[in-house]
């Protein structure tokens, strides 16, 4: 059930893309998606939050609802980073620990933003998912 | 008038300029971390490869004699660009790192001992410290920072009174930064190390693409460059030493070529400059970059000097009229680099909505971290770098695309 | 059947067969010092060149993240194609010599203390032989050779004497030796050395070209090759070492790349790989070293290696009715390298009226001047080696032009 | 008057040379001519008189003539490597130190063997020259 709710998010946001084809108006929708991300409680904006080796700063926070779903909570200090988490925080957050872990992730690819998942860009947005899916397979295995 | 027509003359050597990124034209302005390759270099290249390889030295047949002078004359090409004394002071390296790694080693593990210290500046790149704090580390040896001024010159005061206390041993200089530009007085920094009993190696990996250099005048002990960003190859770079100190130095690397003999009794190294070139080198790469060396004094350094003078001109006063622009690198002398801050802006999210515009810069810290700590540049800085083959245009491109980048973010 | 007909299917591949030396067709038979390039390595390495070059890792822009994309495909097709376990167990390096150094340097520092030794053979390139005798210098341990055979064949007696009597802290022994075609047990080997306590290293540079390799079959701490003799471009290598080791490992070389971050209160290093890949690599040499293993994997290694046992047994037969030919290393097991003698004559003479025949051959110690000693061959050997593209037509036109120069210096 | 002997015995060599336009008739005739080389005395065969660093051994010896000109010896364990040898010593033996310092040699160029002089050549031709070159120097230092 949790997967369904994965997939149909991701193709909400495949819809939601859909109407930019000029890459500068993406980024001007990414950076609007940046502003309503559900932001980490500033006092967890700490080194064990942070998701190290990136040129941007992300802070990413999961906790877990006692109907084991996971909520995710995050910021970054670049505002385009932001808009990208808000969309990988917008997928995952609220679905069953064991779908995050095992969640097919294609919606960023086929938004033409998929180079910003590749593990050698700098604004540590694979780091993040990897966090992401780390978490949630940590929660499931301990409820298992 | 030879400085606006330089680009025209010159941009059909390079293929990748008439290129679009995301439905766009490319703008490169990425050439401080590496250049792009004129079709003399690359076909030069390929032609090596696809009709004349062999394996060189020791080979007695055509194709490795063939090679093997090619590969010398690439050598000897070096060694009359930068005024070396003699050829086998060139030592070919797989970069500027590979050749300051080698100093620092085999120099470095015979020159310093506990309590000695190795000088460099606050705005080297992380090739010219790193090593030197490995090395020092295994000596108990420690790495000493000259301070740099506000503007990005080397503060020269403090590099005359850390000469005097800390008398270090080695005096590592960057001759043009990669991240503020500025062009360090090499000559005069090399005398009075000297004077005051270091040796000097200076990193030039910026510095030759950029205007003519003269080892002899400069009279570093050690100079170091990288092909990729001179116009050349990747893999590729050299050391230059002066003769007396290489030879005196132990090998690093063993293997191949750097021997005279080898037994399990004793092995014997080779002379100059095989004692440091240990295995089969990249001889396609020296072959080519001997071709980039032709194709820069073509067209003359000074004339590539000149054009890229007025392109920073034009580049400080575009940019710094830009509302919330910051330069960061404003010395005098400089080469064709410019950094630059956008108040309360992330430069990730700026190189990102250039490159949505595809205007090719660099953002974060440029291998430079200690001199981004230095400025308190959390989010390092925006770099635009530039070639021969840059315009004006493209610059005015940058700044435009930039502005829009700027209303986006705000 | 497939056998005959692959040089056909692929010269068209190399121009360079086509060509002639001294008004002579060239019979390259030199490829043990390095192979040929197909067009599909020369003509991506300059496609790369020509239209997508920029400097890889931290970049934010479209063709930064291209390059880094092709460059680290090629680091994963390297390690599907010897099996490692992981593809940041590779580590880019300028050749085999670099890589065996980076592993004598950075894990025999760590490891080896006075009264140590390392194990290896007389059968070792001097790539396999001297980064130990340096490391082993500085730490007061020693290298010690395991016996070869009359036959070319490693004597296995001697190697498990030499395990019990030293207890090694390394084992460090070729795959296929570059003099005498000879392939090693590695399996074996590499089981017995860890047996014993030892950590293993075995130099692939002569393998890669000629047979499959699967380095978790091997069982090998380290293995190192280089791409040149691998129809690959020059410049460019790899150590692939198994995840743990490196892991405890201290980098070797220090710059850009293989930090975390710097500062001159201290400096932390990156992860795998890039911990042991300081500086802008050879982004253009890995690219199109992935083409090379590209093109291999469409052949087949096991296609390859079979065509290459034929000419191997051709050469062998071929060669030994000549009168006063003598062949060196016969042993069952070997790619296609083919050394020999001429009774009384100078291989260096012989080397030279081959070349005036058209024929590229190499003469001389091959870089394995203790295996020459061990078998008291003063002016070294004559050797043919052989490629995927080389024909049993050029190995009768060798040994005619063989006979004829025999004939001339008699 | 040394420096035209040295010129005139090039110019035989290139005579003699012109006759063969295939590369293995050269090769026959250097084989020949090998056979002729004034020998070093056995005794002189020594680690002194070897040149170094190459695949083939070269021996060489200089003697002194009352007159000032500079007699050269020579072998080699290579046939080909002596036969090029003995065209040095051809060309050079007899003439005055001086000449032989300053030496301008083209034949080798001109007869298309000139690769053999290379450095990077194996033979060591191109240290025997220098070894040749550095005798006569030195020789002539000592009169002058
Ligand atoms: C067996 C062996 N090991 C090591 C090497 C060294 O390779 P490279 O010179 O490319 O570093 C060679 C090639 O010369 C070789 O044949
Ligand atoms: C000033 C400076 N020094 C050293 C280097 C290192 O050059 P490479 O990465 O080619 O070894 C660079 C380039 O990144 C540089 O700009």
């Amino acid at each position: 059930m949790s997967a369904a709710l994965i997939q149909s998010r991701q193709a909400e946001i495949i819809e939601e893309f859909a109407l930019f084809d000029d890459w500068m108006d993406k980024y001007e929708h990414l950076i609007e998606l940046g502003k309503d991300i559900p932001a980490i409680n500033v006092a967890r904006k700490t080194e064990e939050h942070l998701i190290k080796g990136c040129q941007s700063k992300v802070w990413l926070a999961a906790d877990e609802a006692d109907d084991g779903t996971v909520l995710f909570t995050a910021d970054s200090d670049a505002i385009i980073t932001k808009g990208l988490v808000g969309l990988m925080v917008r997928v995952l957050s609220g679905a069953q620990a064991r779908a995050i872990a095992e969640a097919d992730l294609h919606f960023l690819d086929t938004i033409g933003l998929h180079q910003h998942l590749s593990p050698t860009r700098s604004n540590g947005l694979a780091s993040m998912v990897q966090q992401m899916r780390l978490y949630a397979a940590a929660l499931a295995a301990r409820r298992a | 008038m030879a400085n606006t027509a330089l680009p025209d003359r010159i941009r059909r050597d390079f293929p990748i300029l008439e290129r679009e990124v995301h439905g766009k034209p490319l703008v490169y302005l990425d050439n401080a971390a590496s250049a792009q390759k004129p079709l003399a270099v690359i076909e030069g290249q390929r032609e090596y490869l696809a009709n004349h390889h062999a394996n060189i030295h020791r080979g007695a047949h055509h194709l490795a004699q063939w090679a093997t002078e090619a590969f010398e004359g690439a050598r000897k090409k070096i060694a009359a660009h930068i005024n070396a004394a003699h050829a086998e002071e060139i030592i070919f390296t797989s970069g500027s790192t590979d050749a300051i790694n080698l100093v620092a080693q085999s120099w470095g593990r015979t020159h310093l001992s506990a309590g000695d210290t190795v000088l460099v500046t606050r705005m080297e790149h992380h090739a010219n410290i790193v090593p030197w704090q490995m090395v020092c580390e295994s000596r108990g040896a420690q790495v000493i920072p000259v301070n740099v001024l506000p503007d990005g010159v080397l503060d020269l005061e403090d590099f005359h009174a850390a000469l005097k206390q800390y008398r270090p041993k080695m005096v590592a200089v960057v001759h043009a930064s990669n991240t503020l530009g500025t062009i360090n007085p090499v000559s005069e920094l090399c005398a009075a190390a000297r004077e005051a009993g270091a040796a000097t190696l200076v990193d030039g990996s910026q510095a030759l693409p950029h205007f003519g250099i003269d080892v002899q005048s400069i009279g570093s002990d050690f100079y170091v460059a990288t092909a990729h960003k001179a116009y050349g190859p990747t893999g590729l770079g050299f050391l230059h030493g002066r003769k007396s100190m290489l030879e005196a130095m132990p090998p690093w690397r063993g293997g191949g070529e750097m021997i005279r003999s080898v037994s399990f009794q004793g092995t014997t190294y080779n002379d100059l400059p095989h004692k440091f070139e240990a295995g089969t080198p990249h001889i396609s790469g020296g072959i080519a970059f001997g071709l980039a060396l032709d194709w820069m004094n073509a067209i003359g350094m000074d004339v590539i000097a000149q054009h890229e003078q007025v392109l920073v001109q034009h580049a400080h006063s575009t940019l710094s009229a830009v509302d919330g622009v910051k330069i960061i690198g404003t010395a005098p002398n400089k080469v064709g680099v410019v950094s630059l801050i956008a108040e309360g802006l992330h430069s990730y999210d700026l190189g990102t909505l250039l490159d949505g515009q595809g205007i090719a810069v660099r953002t974060g810290h440029h291998c430079t971290e200690p001199l981004m700590d230095h400025f308190g540049l959390e989010s390092g800085t925006l770099r635009m770098s530039f070639a021969a083959y840059t315009t004006t245009l493209e610059i005015d491109r940058a700044t435009s695309a930039l502005e829009r980048a700027m209303r986006m973010l705000r």
